[in-house]
């Protein structure tokens, strides 16, 4: 099986408009991924599957991850001519700029025909508030339906195309997505006596003198 | 007009008269002819009340036993009040009538269930002097009382109004109905090779052993022996019990027609369903395995309600040890091994019943000629038959990877 | 008899169904089997559409036992999340560590030594054991055995799990597997408990398969229900004996050759009808091939660590990036996808879950049979809610 | 010292099928009848014919009160089978007094124009079963084919009307 | 032929009913109450605290409050408060001792990461598994002196274990009298500098001990 290079040169020898960049994965397992355009991802993904060379037939894996917007303060060196008519200081300038943030999808592909290894796909959504759609993958790999009804269940992410797009696990009149970073827990829980941190704080919001306070020493 | 106790037998075949004819002698002479019925009601009903207390009790620990485990062994010695503390908890459980129930039907369902499978003992031979009733059509007798049930069924799952019960209800008659057949065909030969239908006259018919060893018992002939095989099979499908119990069973929606029954009524379910399954093993004892006859000669010292008592016991744990293998029929597959299946052997086996009449008389070689026709009979169709039953169903052999 | 007055759950938009019966005569019956069914292996739903017998929809309901184990992953260290994963799939806690375990070798690239390899092998075929047998027993007792081929299962996985506890501590909750090698170095007597143990399992198989596989009313009741197809299984995403079951040859320890697989003869049993009596011969076949795998592990168990000097059990730091590490579980192929930000924590901890995913397909056979059948198949399918749920 | 049994059995017997004749609840109706039936049995009871009581209980509480049932639950559509009972007018009760006045007669003829003198002893000879037999195999035996044969053409006649076109179920092939 | 599987699997229930009389390996019941099940050595439950002797708990705990066990504990079920104060333990030297030490008995999965992080020895796992309370609350979550048990009880349910902690626990009380010594040699000799600061994750350096009580 070629490398991720070769792949995405023989993809876009197929589909020359698509948009494919690779993301480098630093970590020793060396597992590289496609990062995929919404608009072409499915005809991809029907190539990746019936191309004779490829064949991945097995959809193994589908993630949803989280990228929240990054507060991103890069200094700059600015050489400010100095008003006393000294020699230009150089000084560094911090500008804050926030970087959109995204909903991202990830899919393993696997060979079972060919028996080799994970093409990893990414989809990005264009934001993590309002534009939040991606095409579904479900009709290309059926093993795709239930995993992806989760990541819209606990992400939020709208999958274009699914068959059947319904929260999976949480109640079907759950409002939140508690898998996202920003997700804050509800308040309405069981109070459980853990002697300390935050749960012990909230437990003293909740119950003001509660039966279990860990008592001091007896001298 | 009470069969006085006759003298001439040995003792511990009359003693149960003789105790009954003292009893009787103390009361004026109005009240005998009700007393002496009395009496076999309540024996009848004091012994097989008690044996269905210790069945419950035999199957949970024989259950246990092939699972490896003790089985209920807290309650009494090894168990043995165990059917008491059921019974006590059955009482004591809350009797609940959903709202919308047909009150009258609902209550009197169980009650109908029980007085007709309690009906069916009134005609076992229990002994040689140990008959409830004599009566000349007493085998017609018992499988009309059988045949009613399925009134009580119909009215348990017609009276819980719930749609499922009802549901439910209709499968339990579709089973108890097309299961009925074989069971009536599977005793015909017995009727036919005996002559008669009390039972009393069965059994004698199947007395004496020839060289004191080989009895003369129908089940030990071809025919009697498919005749018994079907008889068991109906058996289980009628009284509900394991490969055929479907209507409680869990894959089924709901508990079936006993769904709306709880705390007395619902043991009042298995109570009538443990005396049914008394019953057909009763009958199936007097029909094929020669009622009270002992197995040889030199065994008749033991009297004879012994021995129907041990091949009644025999066919129980049978039953028991059926429930703890094998697994359950799906309804399709139930009905089609009744229909096209058990009706079609038994109607071969009147066949091979008639040839053995007829052919009574061969003695010498022409015996051994008379044995093979019958095994053919009744073998060749069975084997047709079952490779047709299971044509698409065979254990499989599985290749492996390459790699 | 209308439409019984049980209120018909949300389902919006139309789902998968295929008409069975193109004319619709009489009233449909929506029936909810669970969460507290007696056979539905745990609090599982199914949503079942009637039509008299035959089932026309069959929706399946999650989310019962959900305790988001991939958000608590994501709030404690790696290490911390070792004990979690013994909660997945209660069944297979050894399995479950060792997926992990490899899915963060494969993130820091760790290192493990030979006999620690050769122990979680002897561990996994022992899991696989436990898995199988406990399975045929449950799905027996779904045909209505009344308990007593569960019972023999369960007596052998009692003697399964003593020997993990004897080793890790906890019969269930093994927590056994960390990063770079296992915690506990097998004493000299618990191999040859183990050795014993294997022995024996070839005898208490052939007693199962005589009670079970030439079973005339059991190979009626299983034969032919639930087939299918291997196009519909690869596409589905079913894996493990269910896969195989319809003749793929898909197998893990053969596909990847992880840990010290390649080491071993053992072959991989393949059905052709794919229906629940395959998936059911093809588990025993495979409990065959575990008693081969583990005696030749048992035999030729290297000397040496355990555990690889070098690995850091506290202040565990992978740097950037992200990893997919899969092996073969008894249920299927089970992963974890670990994206790590530099910290202590793990960025995002995924579970791909063999049981969920084999799900998929479960209406897809259940159409057109009976209420009896889907029970089965739902055996056979063998799922647990620990790990469907997560 | 039997009479009085006898006048109670007759009563249970015109109870049950007066009552059932007039409840609204069509189940509760066809139980009644079962009711009656079995009381019927008795009477051959009474007469010393076992056999024809059996055979009574066996064949109509056994089998024909499950078709009975059966054809109620099956063609009431509604939940619970109240049959719409139409108020009395005249005209009916005129056509139902001259119905059961005609019947009455008739029986009343027959039985005073039978010559069978009810013997004074209430048991009458015990007729065995097997002459039962020999009697049906005997003289009567064309007629006992005669009525099988048409029982069976009946039955096949109503399995072919009554069995819609299944269509080949999935549920069997291998 | 039809029906022979069957009498096979009836063949296989009849062999398991009698085999349950005579073969042991067919009667696998254990009759709880009466019969105690006999525990494997590594079999664990909730963690207990190891103290030098059974005649004063407080004053011999081995734990010195590191709160090591404290972070790692997967469900955070584990409290302590360091002591104001020190006290000398078991080697001699002033340690702090935990003030408060709880664990929440209704949290704790009995996972034992708590005892392989724990540098000092100072937490093992126990094997008592009758600990059923009535109150929900306070009793499930277990104070210092509930959990403090001696040496000897640890000797007791884990024999092999405890015999290798006491060999390495007396033999860094060694290493780290050499040392003492060494550097009270060095001292007395020239004014070094001062003494080089103890790593928080070596073992704390003990002056000679009397050996363990039996």
């Amino acid at each position: 099986m070629d490398t991720v290079e070769q792949l995405r040169d023989r993809l876009l020898a197929r589909f020359p408009g698509a948009g494919i960049t690779v993301v480098a994965n630093p970590s020793p397992a060396a597992q590289h991924s496609l990062l995929l355009t919404a608009a072409t991802a499915r005809d991809l993904a029907l190539f990746l599957r019936d191309e004779p060379g490829l064949q991945f037939d097995q959809c193994s894996n589908v993630t949803g991850v989280d990228w929240p917007d990054k507060e991103i303060v890069d200094t700059t060196k600015v050489t400010l001519p100095d008003p006393a008519g000294g020699p230009p200081k150089v000084v560094e300038q911090k500008s804050k700029r926030v970087e959109p943030g995204c909903l991202e999808v990830v899919y393993h592909l696997y060979s079972i025909a060919l028996r080799h290894g994970p093409v990893i796909l990414r989809l990005r959504t264009a934001n993590r508030t309002d534009s939040v759609t991606l095409p579904s993958l479900t009709p290309v790999w059926r093993s795709c339906e239930f995993q992806e009804r989760e990541v819209f269940d606990l992400f939020g992410v709208v999958f274009a195309g699914h068959p059947d797009l319904r929260r999976i696990l949480m109640w079907d009149g759950y409002q939140d997505h508690p898998m996202r970073r920003d997700y804050v827990e509800p308040d309405s829980y069981e109070w459980e006596p853990t002697p300390h941190g935050e749960v012990l704080a909230k437990a003293r919001q909740h119950y003001p003198a509660p039966a279990a306070a860990p008592e001091a020493p007896k001298p | 007009m009470i069969a006085v106790a006759p003298t001439s037998d040995r003792f511990l075949e009359v003693a149960p008269l003789q105790l009954r004819d003292w009893f009787i002698g103390l009361l004026p002479q109005s009240l005998r002819w009700i007393t002496s019925g009395l009496i076999t009601v309540v024996a009848i009903l004091a012994v097989f009340g008690l044996l269905f207390a210790y069945l419950t009790l035999a199957e949970r620990k024989i259950l246990g036993r092939v699972q490896n485990r003790p089985g209920p062994n807290r309650t009494g010695w090894f168990g043995l009040l165990q059917p008491f503390a059921d019974g006590v908890k059955a009482l004591t459980k809350e009797d609940v009538v959903p709202r919308d129930a047909d009150q009258v039907l609902h209550y009197l369902a169980p009650v109908v269930l029980v007085a007709l499978s309690l009906l069916g003992f009134a005609v076992l031979p229990f002994g040689r002097h140990l008959v409830p009733v004599e009566l000349d059509a007493a085998v017609l007798y018992f499988f009309a009382a059988g045949a009613a049930t399925e009134l009580a069924v119909f009215m348990a799952g017609w009276a819980s109004r719930n749609k499922y019960s009802l549901l439910a209800a209709m499968r339990a008659l579709a089973q108890l109905i097309s299961y009925e057949l074989p069971l009536l065909l599977s005793f015909v030969p017995v009727v036919m090779l005996a002559g008669t239908l009390s039972t009393t006259e069965i059994v004698t018919a199947q007395g004496g052993w020839t060289g004191g060893w080989i009895p003369h018992w129908y089940v030990l002939t071809p025919w009697g022996f498919a005749g018994f095989v079907i008889f068991m099979i109906a058996a289980l499908a009628e009284s509900n019990r394991s490969p055929f119990d479907l209507p409680e069973a869990e894959s089924e929606l709901i508990a079936g027609h006993l769904t709306e029954y709880s705390g007395f009524k619902y043991a009042l379910f298995f109570m009538a369903e443990y005396f049914g399954m008394c019953a057909l093993s009763g009958m199936a004892v007097t029909l094929f395995l020669g009622g009270w006859q002992a197995p040889c000669a030199w065994l008749e010292f033991i009297p004879s309600y012994a021995w129907f008592a041990g091949k009644l016991l025999v066919l129980l744990l049978g039953f028991m040890w059926i429930r703890a293998t094998l697994p359950r029929l799906r309804m399709d597959q139930l009905t089609r091994l009744a229909w096209k299946f058990l009706v079609p052997l038994a109607l071969i086996n009147l066949g091979t019943a008639a040839f053995w009449s007829l052919t009574a008389g061969w003695t010498g070689p022409l015996q051994l000629v008379r044995w093979a026709v019958a095994l053919a009979l009744v073998v060749t169709p069975f084997v047709v038959m079952g490779r047709r039953l299971t044509a698409g169903v065979a254990p499989r052999t599985y290749r492996y990877a390459a790699s | 008899m209308s439409v019984s007055d049980l209120t018909p759950l949300s389902a919006p938009g139309g789902s998968t169904v295929r008409a069975v019966h193109d004319e619709f005569h009489g009233d449909l019956l929506e029936v909810s089997m669970g969460p507290h069914h007696p056979s539905t292996h745990g609090v599982f739903r199914m949503i079942v559409t009637l039509d008299g017998e035959t089932i026309v929809k069959l929706k399946p309901v999650f989310g019962y036992l959900h305790r988001n184990h991939e958000k608590l992953g994501e709030n404690t260290t790696y290490l911390a999340s070792m004990p979690y994963t013994d909660r997945l799939d209660y069944l297979n806690s050894m399995t479950n560590n060792w997926a992990y375990a490899v899915a963060v070798e494969k993130l820091a690239g760790l290192a493990v030594p030979e006999r620690a390899e050769y122990v979680r092998v002897i561990l996994a075929e022992l899991t696989r054991l436990l898995n199988h047998s406990c399975l045929a027993g449950f799905l027996m007792q779904d045909c209505g055995c009344s308990g007593t081929p569960l019972m023999y299962a369960f007596r052998e996985r009692e003697k399964i799990l003593d020997l993990f506890e004897s080793l890790s501590g906890s019969r269930m909750m093994c927590n056994y597997q960390r990063f770079g090698g296992c915690r506990v170095d097998p004493s000299a007597d618990w191999l040859a408990g183990a050795q014993r143990l294997t022995d024996g399992y070839g005898a208490f198989l052939d007693e199962f398969e005589a009670l079970l596989t030439g079973n005339e009313i059991l190979m009626a009741r299983t034969q032919g229900v639930g087939r299918l197809s291997s196009a519909l299984a690869i596409s589905a995403g079913v894996t493990g004996p269910a896969l195989r079951a319809t003749g793929v040859a898909h197998d893990l320890r053969k596909v990847d050759g992880y840990g010290v697989y390649p080491r071993f003869d053992f072959r991989v049993p393949l059905g052709d009808h794919g229906d629940t009596y395959d998936r059911y011969m093809i588990r025993i076949l495979e409990m065959r091939e575990s008693l081969k795998i583990l005696s030749q592990a048992l035999a030729g168990l290297p000397g040496g660590p355990i555990m690889d000097p070098k690995a850091k059990l506290r202040g565990f730091r992978p740097k950037a990036g992200e990893a997919y590490g899969r092996i073969e579980g008894p249920k299927g192929e089970i992963g974890f996808y670990l994206i790590s930000d530099g910290s202590a924590n793990p960025y995002r901890y995924r579970v791909r879950p063999p049981s969920f995913i084999n799900l998929t397909i479960l209406e897809d056979m259940c159409l057109g049979r009976t209420v009896a059948d889907a029970v089965i198949i739902l055996g056979s399918v063998d799922i647990v809610l620990g790990e469907v749920d997560r | 010292m039997m009479i009085p049994a006898l006048l109670l059995i007759a009563f249970v017997i015109l109870a049950s099928a007066g009552v059932a004749m007039v409840l609204r609840n069509l189940i509760h109706s066809a139980l009644l009848l079962v009711l009656s039936w079995t009381g019927i049995a008795a009477f051959y009871l009474w007469a010393g014919a076992e056999f024809v009581a059996f055979a009574q209980i066996l064949v109509y509480a056994g089998g024909i009160s499950m078709v009975v049932l059966f054809a109620v639950l099956l063609t009431r559509p509604a939940r619970d089978a109240e049959l719409p009972v139409t108020p009395p007018t005249v005209l009916r009760i005129a056509a139902g007094l001259m119905a059961s006045a005609m019947v009455g007669s008739i029986t009343v003829m027959a039985v005073l124009t039978s010559h069978l003198v009810a013997p004074a002893s209430a048991r009458a000879p015990g007729l065995t079963v097997k002459d039962l037999g020999a009697l049906l195999a005997g003289p009567h035996a064309a007629a006992l084919l005669l009525v099988g044969v048409i029982l069976t053409v009946a039955l096949l006649g109503a399995i072919i009307i009554a069995a819609p076109e299944p269509a080949p179920r999935p549920e069997d092939q291998p | 032929m039809l029906g022979t599987g069957l009498i096979k699997g009836l063949a296989v229930t009849a062999k398991n009913l009698v085999g349950s009389y005579h073969d042991p390996a067919r009667y696998t019941t254990l009759e709880y109450p009466e019969v105690k099940p006999k525990l494997p050595e590594a079999y664990r439950n909730f963690p207990f605290l190891v103290t030098e002797n059974a005649t004063d708990p407080m004053g011999t705990l081995r734990c010195v409050a590191c709160q090591i066990c404290e972070k790692e504990c997967p469900p955070q079920c584990i409290y302590i408060e360091k002591s104001k104060d020190k006290k000398p333990d078991a080697a001699g030297k002033p340690q702090i001792y935990p003030a408060v030490f709880a664990i929440d008995t209704s949290v704790c999965m009995s996972c034992q990461i708590c005892v392989e992080v724990c540098p000092f020895d100072a937490i093992k796992m126990d094997q008592e598994y009758e600990i059923a309370t009535t109150d929900r609350f306070g009793a499930l979550l277990l104070n210092r002196e509930q959990l403090a048990k001696p040496n000897s009880y640890y000797h007791q349910i884990h024999p092999t274990e405890a015999v290798e902690v006491d060999a390495r626990l007396a033999e860094e009380r060694r290493a780290a009298e050499e040392k003492a010594k060494a550097a009270a040699a060095a001292k007395s000799a020239p004014k070094s500098a001062a003494p080089a600061p103890k790593p928080p994750a070596a073992p704390s350096a003990e002056a000679p001990k009397p050996p363990p009580a039996a």
